[in-house]
């Protein structure tokens, strides 16, 4: 019933029984791991839970790549199996960061654009959960405007030096490699144009990772210099100039998943738990919750419909904006309601666990609407959809 | 979406366009009953859809009528398509003979207000309904009431039997006062000693087709609001080429975007035969989002969109009194979060992805 | 203790004494008539409230143009008592929008730029509650861009010939006068310059009122059309080419009253009745009424700070539009905040006194954030005091 | 402002700009003591203002000693300014001798987890305060409890005589747990039978420090923003340039402007003796405005902002503490809501206009 403006509607979905069968195994599992005391439920986990250990664990059960061909490791299932998989782990808060950008994006990127070589070289190492990416879009110049990018490729003998600095990459002091953008020529016409996309091995001599620490005093992010890195043409991406058109795919990828509105999702459980086991079940409190409860719910179902458009093979630029905007809001939004309906002192150094999950998602809150595009970016791609811009 | 439906939605979109105009609907809201529209509508078997050929219906399912409401919604079809749905599917539940015409029912909040007493010859209603939508145009109106005995009580009643006193609600829709003095009852009436399944029935689906209707106004307020930001100019250009519009289109098209997926499971669930969480959840999340979205077309279209000489107002007043009908927001979450509180931390998330 | 932006500050407020006298008076006022039936509290009173008979015992009074000169029919009071008189009337929701223009702006302009002639004729019978005006600012095509009018005045011999259209003129088929901004020259290369303002007698030829029935159904805007409409030259406001500078002046004075904070207020008032009738004492109730007090506290002294300024010369335009921008933002939500806090059915036929004025505030709520300049236009000049634009 | 109120603040501010400087709070944060900066201050007798110099203050008023803490709460001083002088004033009231050196008080919120006990010689106390400010720093402790008479005490402690748990706030402010075992009393403990009185005084008070430490910081958050907003370039222009961020810099504005007013009424009231209700809507509107103001510069400084390179987040950081400290927005809402609905309809203008 598309009514909607082109490229703005999203369909309902029915999981069919083998992705609930999968559920179920998803869940066994992480209450085994839960009950085994093998981690701690964690507000932006994706982000903050990095744990090689249970990336190896989930690899195991065949739960990374598991879009992707079998002969490279995945499982041939469908986007919605992966959708489960996901959003069963983020509603956990299970520690999936180490491989969570291999898994999300760079996997898919270089089965797409990549050469067999590549694939066969990564992608089972990827799925196996052994092998992590970093993400090489930004730098400490270009903020939002991406393609305003510096660092450069040159063409030295039969391979490349690279040149530069990429910022706010997660985790690049623990994963093996990035797939960094990079200009290998200029057109003033087009800043689009001369683009281009390299899988760089981060132990290579002239690569230099410095710490970005948080203003919650964490460590997650990096500045990645490059001095005279070689790299050589096999570690090419796609092809040379396409740089751009890549990136936007991997980008898309990147936006409607439900990390966009589920790191904050233990918070919620702990609340539900906390007011029923203080008595507290005031009508404010029954509001305040069920409205957190019908946004989810919907958000989760437009995520869904998102990957439901992934699975037929079209990238859904627009929804995924949208999703992102919506979730992003709703994270933060959670989080101020959680707040003002106990009266507690949040703070990382609590003894209380919802406390300490208050800390973390008010701290992590203004990165919700800034990283995978700020808010302003992604309205503006909306905007655009609507033929306004 | 299946061919049937397609051909439901589009005709019922074609017919709309052509028979709603802005004069259609303001002469409604004057008191002109728009006969044309009601009777194509009708002629194409539109109000007896989801009941079955062989008992008297159009044939299709629930969800393929709903489909069609919700392009009455778009255009603010000012006719009262939804509960005359709402009364034939009622009346079919219940083995009555379905009606041709216009239907409505009374509310299940005067329930107490009601009162059906059986004499010899026949039954006899006293007492009084508020806010019937568009009872001073109905055929027939299903009064839902309590018998003498106690038990919940379901009947017809002409309205030239009962007081018909108009009232509007914001969009100008008759939502009138109807009062019952020894009404006499057509046909017979059916008693249940248990009220709740088919008082909760009238009103979940009844929160269903404000949910349905909503979600094409909804759709319709973003259409006009982009296509007017792109015609007027101020300070030299198109006021879409603003960032602040721009970003507020975009936060309008996020509601409706979310709206009309919600409103759609609802329609699935219901069709599926099991959709209280579903509609207990769009009308909550749908009703929210008028809050954001009518403010945003509003400010969008300036002064012009705030005169009776532009169609916006139709839209957006419909939609501010929709969102109360049948519970507002607070009132579904609040249901929502005493589900949930009972239901306990560790069944949250299942409840949420199932 | 301004360690704010210059311009941004606000001083705190003492109401002298004689304030308080003047309140209790009018209060009194308010009283009587309530009691004796002359007016029902009405949400919007300043623009829906038309009634001369209410104007007349305000200028009886001496409660309209109280800040003015005696010799023009004055108090000589001070601006802070003509703001504890406004927000009485306000607050009670009471008829004042006859006079509500020629009081708040029309006066005052008239007392800065007019003539004495224009002074001893206008103003006094301004402050007796007999001679209403009508703003003559917007244009058919002007919108927001008010340097883009092009009603203009032609000179003709020792008068001016008007041509052109005003439009949401509120009250312009009730009230006596306009004053009119039109163009008496053009200068491609500065918009503001070459405007000038004109006092128009409704009641000449060539002058056509035009209703606009609201959305409400309620007709209380015009367009107003000139058709070579006749004025002489001392129904000129002060200096031709001076009207842009004029014009502003007078935006200063129509921005921060307690207008933009207070239309609703009838409503809230009716709320707390209702609640307590219905012994409805929850905490949610409780939060979002003790909320929107917190709010209407604070945007009252803002409101009162800038009237503060004001008694003192200064023409606050950066804290007018603070005002007006969280005044307007405030009024919509106090409207949606009160109702979700009942369920009921607003409607302006309803027999309900409370869902009555319900509808109004619902109603009316698309105008808060449009009239008197719209929340963008607010904001573009808030941002450029503080050098951001 | 008047002369004296005016060269403290300017005192002040000098002394902030020159001695806290980033290193200066994120060593605060490690746990390494700003003596410099707390002698300087405690020398110029800041930590004494309000308090007449005959009996051992330094002079002037409430109203100065808190235009200062808002100053301290502009340059994120990590110090016990606000509990100093909470302190102070509280034992000046109790008719205590007032004290030399950084000074804390336990939370009246754990009035009943503390008890008094008197013996032949000396009173003994025995319990754990939870969040104490910058005890681990602190000189002396005012400890409040309840005596075995079931009365409510207060004495003074000093940190060596109990057990000091580090904690922090989401600032990194020192927010201890303190043991007391038998802990000693240095000096006479009061005791009151009615504890309302001096417990609400302590609580309101101490809702007073916060608010005006936040409107310090709301107007620190904003300068920065502006600032930075005007250095930034993105897409080839000042991010300042663009509308959407120019609105969101007017929103915070607006924020900024009306919680500074409100402190500053606040901090009259208390001056005049009779702030209790001033306190509360203050409290309530200004912990309100954090919510809106830290998310926006936040935004506007994107991702370096988050960084703790940057210094925007010990003054965004302080906000989210002390909006929660002595009581969030929706907890003095309730309170104000309660005082509403009890007064009733017809005072509310005057409660808001008085």
């Amino acid at each position: 019933m598309s009514l909607l403006f082109k490229g703005f509607s999203l369909p309902t979905v029915k999981l069919p029984e083998c992705t609930k069968k999968l559920r179920d195994e998803v869940r066994n599992f992480i209450d085994e791991e839960l009950q085994a005391g093998t981690f701690t439920p964690h507000c932006d986990s994706w982000l903050a839970g990095f744990s090689p250990e249970f990336s190896r664990k989930l690899g195991e059960k065949g739960w990374i790549g598991v879009t992707w061909p079998r002969k490279y490791g995945g499982q041939e299932r469908s986007a919605l199996d992966r959708f489960v998989i996901t959003e069963e782990l983020l509603a956990a808060g299970a520690p999936v960061a180490a491989h969570w950008i291999a898994d999300r994006q760079s996997g898919p990127l270089l089965l797409r654009y990549g050469t067999e070589e590549q694939r066969t070289f990564f992608l089972p190492k990827i799925a196996r959960g052994e092998c992590y990416f970093s993400i090489g879009l930004s730098e400490p110049n270009s903020g939002s405007d991406l393609a305003s990018i510096s660092t450069s490729a040159r063409r030295e003998g039969d391979g490349w030096v690279i040149n530069g600095s990429k910022i706010w990459t997660s985790g690049a002091h623990k994963t093996q490699y990035m797939i960094a953008l990079c200009r290998t020529s200029r057109d003033p016409d087009n800043r689009h144009a001369g683009m281009s996309q390299f899988i760089i091995d981060l132990s290579l001599p002239g690569v230099i990772v410095r710490p970005i620490i948080l203003m919650t005093g964490e460590h997650h992010f990096n500045e990645v210099i490059f001095e005279d890195v070689k790299v050589s043409d096999d570690m090419v991406v796609g092809e040379i100039g396409n740089g751009w058109k890549q990136s936007m795919t991997e980008l898309a990828y990147e936006r409607s998943g439900p990390e966009r509105f589920l790191s904050t999702f233990p918070l919620l459980v702990e609340l539900v738990r906390i007011l029923r086991k203080n008595g507290q079940n005031d009508k404010h409190s029954r509001i305040e919750i069920g409205r957190l409860v019908a946004h989810l719910w919907t958000l989760r179902r437009m995520s869904l419909g998102v990957a439901k458009l992934l699975e037929e093979g079209i990238t859904p630029n627009i929804p995924a904006s949208l999703v992102k905007d919506l979730g992003t809001q709703f994270e933060r939004e959670l989080t101020e309601k959680v707040r003002l309906l106990v009266s507690l002192s949040p703070s990382m150094t609590s003894i209380k666990h919802f406390e300490v999950l208050l800390a973390q998602a008010i701290l992590h809150s203004p990165g919700f609407t800034l990283r995978g595009g700020t808010t302003e970016i992604l309205r503006g791609i909306i905007a655009r959809g609507l033929g306004v811009r | 979406m299946n061919d049937i439906r397609e051909m439901i939605v589009d005709t019922t979109a074609r017919i709309m366009k052509d028979l709603v105009s802005k004069e259609t609907v303001n002469n409604a809201e004057k008191g002109i009953w728009p006969g044309e529209l009601w009777d194509i509508l009708e002629e194409m078997g539109l109000t007896m859809i989801g009941i079955p050929e062989e008992q008297g219906g159009a044939g299709g399912s629930y969800g393929d009528a709903l489909s069609a409401l919700k392009i009455a919604g778009k255009y603010s079809a000012p006719i009262p398509l939804a509960e005359t749905l709402i009364a034939n599917w009622l009346l079919h539940q219940l083995q009555f003979d379905i009606k041709e015409g216009s239907l409505t029912l009374t509310s299940v909040s005067d329930l107490e207000a009601i009162q059906f007493e059986q004499t010899a010859d026949s039954w006899y209603v006293t007492g009084s309904a508020q806010n019937v939508p568009w009872a001073r145009f109905a055929n027939e109106i299903i009064v839902i009431g309590t018998a003498t005995s106690g038990t919940t009580a379901i009947g017809v009643v002409y309205p030239q039997d009962c007081t018909v006193i108009p009232g509007q609600n914001l969009a100008g829709e008759a939502r009138d006062r109807l009062i019952f003095n020894r009404a006499q009852v057509k046909g017979s009436v059916r008693t249940f000693p248990n009220l709740n399944e088919i008082c909760q029935w009238i009103w979940f689906t009844g929160a269903l087709t404000r949910i349905v209707l909503m979600s094409g106004a909804l759709e319709r307020i973003l259409e006009l609001s982009v296509t007017y930001s792109k015609e007027r100019k101020q300070f030299g250009q198109h006021i879409g080429k603003f960032q602040a519009i721009q970003h507020q289109l975009a936060v309008l098209s996020g509601e409706v975007v979310a709206a009309n997926l919600a409103a759609n499971y609802a329609i699935e669930a219901f069709e599926d035969g099991d959709g209280l969480n579903q509609i207990m959840l769009a009308k909550a999340r749908v009703s929210e989002a008028v809050g954001t979205a009518v403010p945003i077309a509003h400010q969008v279209h300036g002064a012009i969109g705030f005169t009776h000489e532009h169609p916006l107002h139709h839209s957006t007043r419909r939609l501010w009194s929709w969102r109360d009908e049948f519970g507002h927001e607070n009132e579904w979450s609040d249901r929502l979060g005493e589900y949930v509180m009972q239901a306990g931390p560790n069944h949250l998330w299942s409840f949420i992805s199932s």
